[in-house]
């Protein structure tokens, strides 16, 4: 953990509103695991002023390079867009307590929604790595935002897409394939789960995770100021535990711990 | 070398730059990015008597130049800060001043009177400017009686330095200000955020869950400024400048205003160790101008 | 097709969006610009009993994401405003609304008194909040018994639209308002600037030569928001939101708040055309929104 | 007088701090006469906020196009210098009043003291077209500022140079090699002055002047808001007039009724 001035070295677009941002970044790059995030200075000015988080969406570690993969949303990402290689950011990271995989599963069901893809590909690549099998749930608005799903051992990973607007994989949200999997393995001691995305996908998945006998892992997202757990700006109300930072406490909790609603 | 150390009541500050309360922790969280020592010294996320959960979320939003918050003073209550946080500030090697909050007159001196045996504890700063409680907070610090009263009663408690944070929520600060030396204040703290609001026009929702919040950052440095300005001119005991200070210019346009000391808050969310740069380009200021110390700063003012 | 016409007394605008005072002259100057008939009304710098020549310079500084002025009412007088200016108003095809100051209680309903016969005018703002004189402004406008006095003089001595202009510089906006409500106003406009100062630290001289100034623009509006939320709540006439107002989203928060109109200030300097693009942005977004009118907007703010 | 979009020709660095930024502006181009200006805005956002007002250098009226000088000194003038052809700029403009030539005077004495050069060479320009003779005090701090006097007809004017620190013409303050010239014409009715540049030497110049039997024009800055004689923020004070407006009723005044100290 620690902030670093770090160089853009490509930006690629990959669809209208989404870009993938490759970063120089040694230090981050070797320390990261899934689930962590950069909190990233947009421009040496006071408007916009705060730090933008992103989830570290890839390592390349050999290289010291880290990926960020981001939608356009406000004026932060609007600016982050014009950005070209030489650029350079000043980012803090790895922030946060990312996914743990010390559990005895053999098989990671991964759910993400929109861009909360984002830290899912490091993820993969992470349980991958240790030998996991990965069965991946991915939902979009619409194909063009779904990409590169073809890279991975496909022996390994089993791959289930879902689009809203039926261009790609199931019509509909990710969440019915997701149910239709989980009526048959919820008591399935081999799996555990791991879900990003959206607020009411995550409320959705919650309830069909009461009915599964094994873990839940969530990455959640609130408004920032510090990334560190100083301001207490991005609250998460959990169960009997009352307030916890995402930043810092997080961004990854225990699912039903969750009390989505306040 | 420029002498930038300062006297406020008891206290003995290295150099004039403290971290303000709700920006920095506990002194613990920016301790990988910089050396916590290097600055005059640190104040405390303020604490209450009680434990509090703080407001519902969204807590923060972004404005042009600032940002909304409406934290409520968050905390882990008096009793817990003793056996949990101060153990971890006995490290830092700089001035640590709790900020203290009640939603009763009472509870301020409560609070202070549990703290006042510990030699961590340099000095209080007592908050009666949070606009994001419902008691206690901006009710006591736009009221001048109760500010003396809630002086007085945290003056009885300590022997330790009290600073006073003031809101600029009011009509003439200057009452607020008198009220608070008349109460036994070493030290006066100004500004805290600013009540502002916004919205979100896609769902109509207000920003903040609690509507109304503080307004801190840059776009606050000219009211900050305002405020020190009318507080030096009336009363003579050391101000404390916040608001909106992000670059060591800031700093130093607070300190010919006539500030003693500042404080940073935002920008330590921005750039956590940008209060390291402020004190270096103060001492570069000071220097370039031939000045031996930052005495010779506060108040350098000149006519229009 | 939206409705976008407001009424405010006796007054009814084709739509909500005004040029705020002290921002677009005498309504003449930016006639090259764009249809000035488009917007929905002007409210006319301040107008005093006498001529007032206004502050010594440097007047006007950039601040973040703002500006602090200075002015300091400066304008011809009554007598020549009806002579000079009245007839250049004659050719708007708008509602004209004159902005009145006075260093006395009795200027007030004297300058409204001598415009009273002008159907030209087609309503007042009291102005008892500006920031940058000595008598009058500010002094008057924190004060509800004077607030009151001088907002009753002039219902005695007009059956135009009366519009108070508040300032955000006070403890208790909501008395201030109420009071103007008691007084007789029929509508009322908040913010007017917040009270800021900068430095030159070069010279080390205030940027303003009068030291302390009104700062404006986007840094603002969030305190405007606030404020405007909070009178809306308290009273029942329709207020005018005015502070930071650059785009029609800003507008738009304004009006969920609760506001019935607007006031286009600072951004007239950067955008002379800015405002009607603003009227096409509130238009478009109530059409989205599946809104015939412009009062299905005001007040819609939801449950955060 | 009008707002227009107005596209980057080219932006040329003269020395290290000064630059010259080439418009296409059409409108501008065609009314313009010297001592008018252009309120530029720097960048579509809320930091920097108010336009920047700066002096007409030079038109080009047949290609449409303005050339701007300007010396980088804060944020606007900073973000101004990255911009690159193609870039565009929105201005209002041609703002205010200029230099008048109605009198009957047939040589010109031009004084510009640093950046109050910029407005003088359109003055010059127009002062050789319309076959009046020029005599042109420039001072500057160093060499490097003075630029581009050897392209007007050399026979037309009598050019002489100061800088502070005597890299270049004389060395010390311009209004010495002034003040030597008025000694002997300081009655001569076929001479005017038009002047330009910071206040200390306006100053000077004023006091000079005043034993001189023929007229002065002085042009003005003052910080600036709305650029149209709105705002009432760039007021100058007149003897015997009081405040008047910099951008509406100036920049240029007649310089013996500026009260310089307020
Ligand atoms: C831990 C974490 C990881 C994230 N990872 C990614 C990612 O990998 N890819 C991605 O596209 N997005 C990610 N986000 C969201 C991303 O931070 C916001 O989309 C971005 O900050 C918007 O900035 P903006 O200036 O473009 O938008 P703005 O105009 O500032 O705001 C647009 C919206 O973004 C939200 N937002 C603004 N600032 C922040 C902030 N500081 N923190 C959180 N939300 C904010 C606002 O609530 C608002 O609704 C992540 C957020 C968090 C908290
Ligand atoms: C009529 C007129 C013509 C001018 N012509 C030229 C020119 O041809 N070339 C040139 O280099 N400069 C010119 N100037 C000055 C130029 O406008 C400022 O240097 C510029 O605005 C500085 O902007 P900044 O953001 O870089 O500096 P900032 O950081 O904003 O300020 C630096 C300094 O510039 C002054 N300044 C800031 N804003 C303004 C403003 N809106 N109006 C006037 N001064 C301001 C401030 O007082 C401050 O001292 C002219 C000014 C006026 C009034
Ligand atoms: C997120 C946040 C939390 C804050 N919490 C406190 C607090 O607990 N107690 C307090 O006295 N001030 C608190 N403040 C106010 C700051 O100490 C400071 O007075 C204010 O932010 C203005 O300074 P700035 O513009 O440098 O941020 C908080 C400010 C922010 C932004
Ligand atoms: C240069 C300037 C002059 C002003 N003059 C007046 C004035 O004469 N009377 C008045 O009531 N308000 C005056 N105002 C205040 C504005 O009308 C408005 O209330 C304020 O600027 C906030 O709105 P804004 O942020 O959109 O500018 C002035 C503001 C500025 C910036
Ligand atoms: S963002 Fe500051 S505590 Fe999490
Ligand atoms: S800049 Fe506004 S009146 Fe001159």
């Amino acid at each position: 953990m620690g902030a670093y001035h770090c160089q853009v070295i490509q930006q690629i677009q990959i669809d209208e509103h989404i870009y993938r941002l490759v970063l120089q970044a040694h230090e981050i790059a070797q320390t990261a695991y899934p689930g962590q995030f950069v909190h990233l200075r947009i421009a040496d000015q006071l408007n916009p002023l705060l730090r933008r988080p992103f989830s570290i969406h890839r390592v390349l570690r050999d290289k010291g390079q880290i990926e960020l993969l981001y939608r356009v949303i406000g004026r932060g990402t609007s600016l982050m867009k014009q950005t070209k290689p030489g650029d350079s950011y000043h980012l803090m990271g790895p922030l946060g307590k990312g996914f743990v995989f010390d559990g005895k599963f053999t098989t990671a069901i991964v759910v993400a929604g929109g861009m909360g893809v984002a830290p899912v590909f490091f993820l993969i690549d992470e349980l991958l790595a240790l030998g996991k099998s990965v069965i991946f749930f991915w939902g979009a608005r619409c194909g063009s935002e779904l990409f590169g799903v073809l890279q991975w051992n496909q022996s390994a990973i089993e791959i289930h897409l879902a689009t809203e607007d039926g261009s790609q994989g199931y019509h509909g949200m990710v969440t019915d394939p997701l149910q239709t999997f989980l009526n048959h393995r919820s008591e399935d001691a081999s799996l555990a789960g791991f879900v990003c995305g959206p607020r009411a996908m995550l409320k959705k998945i919650q309830l069909l995770s009461t009915r599964t006998s094994f873990e839940w892992q969530v990455s959640l997202e609130e408004t920032m100021a510090c990334g560190v757990g100083v301001c207490q700006g991005c609250a998460v109300m959990l169960k009997n535990e009352g307030f916890r930072m995402v930043c810092s406490d997080g961004p990854v909790f225990d699912l039903k711990n969750v009390a989505f609603d306040g | 070398m420029v002498d930038l150390s300062v006297k406020i009541g008891n206290l003995h500050l290295k150099n004039p730059v403290l971290m303000a309360s709700g920006t920095f922790g506990y002194g613990t969280e920016y301790r990988d990015y910089f050396d916590v020592s290097l600055l005059g010294g640190i104040i405390t996320k303020t604490v209450t008597g009680k434990m509090r959960e703080g407001n519902p979320m969204p807590r923060i939003v972004e404005t042009p130049c600032g940002m909304l918050n409406s934290i409520g003073l968050a905390n882990v209550g008096v009793d817990r800060f003793c056996q949990e946080k101060m153990p971890e500030l006995d490290h830092l090697d700089t001035v640590v001043i709790v900020n203290v909050a009640g939603s009763t007159i009472e509870e301020y001196s409560e609070v202070v009177e549990k703290m006042q045996g510990y030699d961590r504890v340099d000095g209080f700063e007592i908050n009666i400017s949070c606009p994001n409680v419902k008691k206690g907070g901006l009710e006591f610090g736009t009221d001048p009686e109760i500010t003396e009263t809630v002086v007085s009663g945290v003056r009885k408690a300590t022997d330790k330095t009290i600073l006073v944070k003031l809101t600029p929520n009011v009509t003439d600060i200057v009452t607020i200000a008198r009220a608070s030396v008349n109460g036994g204040a070493d030290g006066l703290s100004l500004i805290n955020t600013v009540l502002g609001m916004g919205v979100d026009i896609e769902t109509r929702k207000p920003h903040l869950a609690r509507i109304v919040g503080g307004l801190s950052g840059p776009a606050i440095k000219p009211i900050a400024l305002a405020k020190v300005y009318q507080v030096v001119k009336a009363i003579s005991i050391p101000v404390i400048g916040i608001g909106g200070i992000m670059k060591w210019e800031d700093a130093v346009a607070f300190f010919i205003v006539g500030a003693t000391a500042i404080q940073v808050g935002t920008l330590n969310f921005i750039e956590p160790d940008g209060a390291v740069k402020i004190i270096q380009g103060i001492e570069r200021y000071c220097e370039k101008n031939g000045m031996r110390s930052i005495g010779e700063l506060t108040g350098s003012l000149q006519k229009g």
